[in-house]
């Protein structure tokens, strides 16, 4: 029976592998995989160490200036560096990326400074940077939601003929609602050039992966939208950045989308405001700390002689000038015009806007007067 | 020419097409079948399957997407198959459509038109007689447009399409078959503009989509009671011509708004809280909502007693002028 | 690395079988299936038949009560027969069904009256049945929705211990809806009983499945939710049966939840408001009306003397009667007291309603006078 | 015994669960967290997993199941996490929960509650400080619950998983550890009717939820100019007690509503109007309105510029007392 939906092809070639794809084995020693071949030259090496440890002085700096009064509240990407840098660093200038809230490693990779970010946490303005400044869209709260614009702008690239890539990120509990679902099979329905990136950190908030879903993988979710779908170890930056390459090149070509589940784990609280000690053990935690992004990497440099006392201590002066500057930016930083409250609602704004802006104005006189 | 407002839309979005190669129309069955209104009938033929295109089910899917088609620089006319459909994109309509402009300190712009076809009076099943309106007049950031006639039809959904803001366009689908002597393309007032569709001293009628020609309609038969009846159509509800409805029910000295919605918390509250605060003195008689009653839309043998009509509207003028 | 979210088992054994089930061959021969048992003796094999003949009947008058102006608009399963019918029947009386508007197939096997179904049709009320007279939810208009009550039903007769499976019914287009996803997924990590009963009829009104979907068929989509998916021949009332069967043993065992797709076509327009020769071609239809559910069957019954002349005379009797009792319920059937529009939006009304009620009874009244 | 909301409603819960097994609380991390407010502290430890659980992240799924628990016969009380969080629920709220009472001609009631955290002043990040009722009022079928006070929140909680219909519980998040003197359990009214709670003969102050504190502080800053500031809380917005309301105005001559949402088709434009209809000839000045801005939620460190309170009651007070 030939019908409309029957199967084309083999679609056991749409499960992804049993194990995580992984170049970097615990003691940081490489081992290639074909399917995943590694372009980088020592440069690029090196930039990806530097991003991952820049991403974490600038994190921890992000946490103290919440504890300080100064952010609002901070989602940290602590242990989740890899994760980040890798993809993103797969990307060319004219891609794009689509993030959630805890992307500050992909956005220092796209060149966006961290104080912009922050501008967001403490609540300066609703968000810090210009979209089109680094092709980095606006960190996106509602969970999942971002996936659609990826998949929309992926579906205007394609249109235009423009060659570039849109790469979404968003968690293991993001893949639960009902948008990252559409997203998906949007994309796919369309051979969008687009990349769902999922940093499965275990938990959503509180609730861990277990139930989230019954997948064998999260990476098997691409199965049902006729998409590859890829895993990969995701404290491993070169997995992450092979892995990623490939689906950014397979998009690129036209190949359509992919799925790649990153399995990593998030060392911190969910945010500044959680408390992971309701939910979960410190031998967890231990366990994935013996699992460091960084020091697996920095071993591997150093064993490939890519790194040494004098270019780590290179790095961390980078990102104790980074750190300074960021956190200079962000301390005590003014709260902006309340007048501009009404600046950006409308390109053209109904004349109802004019008295509002008077009532404010009056207040803010009267407010001075008492 | 006679031309329906089915046509009228359909002529502005061939036109727009024409004019803009960035404008992009999609949604449920808008391609081969041109909508189940036909109101994109024959786009897919003239503009290819890749300006106008059938999408797969499922609505925030449909303006999730418009979202980043807007954001690379396209603008995106999407439809929603019915006003009931319309609530699955809730959320990327209200947190991200509504709100990215601002959030993004104005370096994006979404000019993307979400457009409903909107109300009852069709003899249909549920979800497909909503009007939603009130869903998003709270949300600022969208612009809420909503023509009555066709030319009005036509004209504003030009301007929609053109308009930098992202526009929610409420289509009152019972008027789609309505004609008016049109030659298109015709030019009108912005989005934000009231009309005063007919003058009048007795008092004022406001109100807007399906209502208007129901309104005139009452105008009409008000005559015979000696009423001179005066209709504002508000086309807009965000931003609202608050200057042009004021005007008029100073002239009056009574105030009436219609919509089809129910009353309860419908938009008719809000025209009725700002004339109360800003024609206060002129007021003979407290401003009055007629619409349909606060309840689910019934099923479709009972819904005319459920829609306001001219009845209903005249029954409420005479309450006014006991006053 | 063995972390939360690896593979359990052998992904592998979750990918739906190549081809569809299919128990019987275009000329009716029966051919069993190992992993899908036929428990039905002949009194089913003939009650299959019943309703999938009676079913044809009532749509046919459906339609006809639609162009008489007598309904405002119906949607045939003309063609999808075996695809409701197969299913319906391998339902115990506990179970429950949570329909789409396409049903009638499904609600004639569980008792619900037709004439009940019609009443939505022709806008005489919102719904036409109880649905606790016969475990049949109301049809549910808004694409997907329905499948997450089915979920949360299950999730409840889990909780409670009944051993009682939710089978949810709905389209090939609906996959695509987030809730759809959502109802899935729920159903999946709670482990709830629950069957989720797709008819692929290749259409969403004009939309044909390969604008809706790229997964390799409909069942596929199981795999993401880490359930069972199954396919089979729409169009074999044998075939769905013993599939549905087999995944409402399997919720009802405590096996959790399952996917399956029924191949199918529907040989009618969407509903009477639709225009297929906008959108689909002659040589379509006659492929799909040579694979006609009742015609084969019917094959198959007369080749094992469990159908003759008289009996299929005797049913078609049945039908008319049946289709002229429903006919004579729905035709000019009185529209009902506008006074019960208030009656049951709340079981505790605000006071608001009382000055409704009179002021449509005010209405009502000066109306009667002119 | 001093009580905050929080902990109000967290007994109320309790107790709900307590007297009747069919309650059961669930969405996402209510469980072993409690809540990210801790509404729903050590209720899975006390009632087990299977009465309060945690669900995948996604809230048209928690109101969808949560119909379905319904219709088997259980009572969810379901959580949204946030008020910005709730719109991807809007069409199971809508179209379902709202409506199948009525479709189903009684035979389907559907007694669940969801409970969402609401508005502002807390300092968060977007989505985390909305005012959604507007979204809802005008919505029937759904009963919608705004307690201000601990006594209240904890009464009206245990009312609403009582209800029989479907209650949308709006918690004012930012009045969550305000303390009031109680002995929990306690009685209060029925859902539906609003209370005065502060008598006084100047003006009328509408209110409900995290309002109602700032009117109250309002009305005593207020006889400092030698006003007496009458406050009524609503406590309801569907049904609306407009009795009470009504009752007040004619007494005073005056009336504000005063909201947290921003004010252009708000909720407040229900009561102005109704106010404006019902008690035309008690008013001395039109009803104002007071409330936030027709903006999107500012950013944290803008919102208080943004929000309305004692000063912007106060300077309406004397805009309507200088009428
Ligand atoms: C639609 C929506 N619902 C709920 C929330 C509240 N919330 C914020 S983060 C979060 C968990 C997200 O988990 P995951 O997708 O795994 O991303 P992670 O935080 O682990 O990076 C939740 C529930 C939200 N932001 N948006
Ligand atoms: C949420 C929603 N969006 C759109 C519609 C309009 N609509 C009704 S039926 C239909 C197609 C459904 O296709 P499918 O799920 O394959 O079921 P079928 O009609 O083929 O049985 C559409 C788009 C709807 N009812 N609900
Ligand atoms: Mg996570
Ligand atoms: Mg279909």
């Amino acid at each position: 029976m030939t019908t409309a939906g029957a199967v084309a092809g083999d679609p056991r070639a749409l499960l992804p592998p049993d194990a995580p794809v992984r170049l970097l084995d615990d003691e940081g020693g490489l081992h290639e995989a074909d399917a995943f071949p590694l372009d980088l030259k020592d440069a690029d090496l090196v930039a990806l160490y530097r991003f991952m440890v820049l991403a974490r002085r600038v994190d921890r700096q992000a946490i103290n200036l919440q504890r300080q009064g100064q952010l609002g509240v901070y989602a940290s990407l602590l242990g989740q560096e890899a994760a980040q840098v890798g993809p993103a660093y797969a990307l060319g200038d004219p891609d794009w990326v689509f993030p959630s809230y805890r992307e500050m490693g992909a956005a220092l990779v796209r060149g966006i400074d961290p104080a912009a970010i922050l501008h967001m946490f403490r609540g300066t303005w609703l968000a810090g940077h210009d979209p089109y400044d680094a092709n980095f869209a606006l960190l996106s709260i509602p969970i999942g939601t971002q996936a659609l614009h990826a998949a929309g702008f992926a579906m205007a690239a394609k249109l235009d003929g423009a060659g570039l890539v849109a790469m979404s990120f968003f968690g293991d509990g993001a893949t639960s609602e009902g948008d990252t679902h559409e997203a998906l099979n949007f994309a796919a329905v369309f051979d969008a050039p687009c990349v769902f990136w999922v940093q499965n950190n275990q938990y959503a908030i509180s609730v861990p992966l277990s139930l989230q879903t019954r997948a064998p993988t999260i990476a098997h979710k691409a199965v049902g939208y006729g998409m590859p779908g890829y895993r990969c170890d995701g404290n491993d930056v070169l997995a992450t950045y092979a892995v990623a390459r490939r689906a950014v090149d397979r998009a690129r070509r036209g190949g359509g989308p992919s799925l790649v589940e990153a399995v990593t784990y998030r060392m911190e609280a969910h945010t500044t405001a959680d408390d992971p000690s309701r939910y979960r053990t410190e031998t967890e935690l231990g366990e994935w700390r013996a699992k460091d992004p960084i020091a697996r990497y920095e071993t591997f440099l150093r064993r490939e002689g890519l790194l040494d006392d004098a270019l780590s201590e290179e790095v961390e002066q980078e990102a104790r000038e980074l750190v300074a500057r960021v956190r200079g930016e962000i301390y005590d930083a003014p709260h902006g015009d309340p007048l501009e409250l009404f600046e950006h609602v409308y390109v053209e704004p109904g004349p109802h806007y004019d008295e509002q802006r008077r009532q404010l104005r009056r207040e803010l006189d009267g407010a001075g007067e008492a | 020419m006679a031309v329906t407002m089915a046509q009228a839309l359909n002529t502005a979005l061939h036109d727009a097409m024409e004019a803009d190669d960035r404008v992009v129309v999609y949604g449920e069955d808008v391609g081969m079948l041109g909508g189940v209104f036909r109101i994109t009938d024959k786009l897919q033929e003239r503009f290819g399957a890749t300006r106008c295109f059938d999408t797969p089910l499922a609505e925030s899917g449909i303006v999730g997407t418009a979202i980043g088609m807007a954001m690379y620089g396209y603008r995106p006319v999407v439809e929603m198959q019915f006003d009931g459909f319309t609530y699955p994109a809730f959320e990327q309509i209200t947190s991200h459509l509504a709100k990215m402009r601002n959030r993004s300190r104005g370096t994006v712009t979404l000019p993307v038109v979400v457009r409903i076809p909107c109300g009852g009076g069709i003899g249909a099943v549920e979800h497909h007689s909503e009007s939603p309106e009130s869903y998003f007049t709270s949300t600022a950031g969208l612009r809420i447009v909503a023509p009555g006639v066709p030319g009005d039809a036509y004209a504003l959904l030009r301007r929609a399409i053109e308009s930098a803001d992202p526009v929610v366009f409420l289509e009152p689908k019972r008027r789609y078959w309505a004609k008016e002597d049109l030659d298109l393309p015709i030019e009108t007032a912005p989005i934000g503009r009231a009309l005063v569709r007919r003058p009048g001293r007795t008092a004022t009628l406001v109100t807007y989509g399906s209502m208007v020609r129901t309104c005139l309609e009452a105008a009409e038969a008000a005559q015979q009671e000696g009423w001179d009846l005066e209709v504002v159509d508000l086309r807009t509800l965000v931003p609202l011509d608050t200057d042009t409805v004021v005007d008029s029910v100073a002239r009056t000295g009574r105030a009436l708004v219609v919509h089809e919605a129910q009353v309860f918390a419908g938009f008719g509250a809000e025209v009725a809280a700002r004339v109360g605060e800003r024609a206060f003195y002129h007021l003979e008689a407290p401003v009055l909502r007629v619409g349909a009653y606060d309840i689910p839309y019934p099923p479709a043998k009972l819904e005319h007693y459920h829609l306001p009509d001219v009845d209903r509207v005249l029954d409420a003028v005479e309450q006014s002028l006991e006053y």
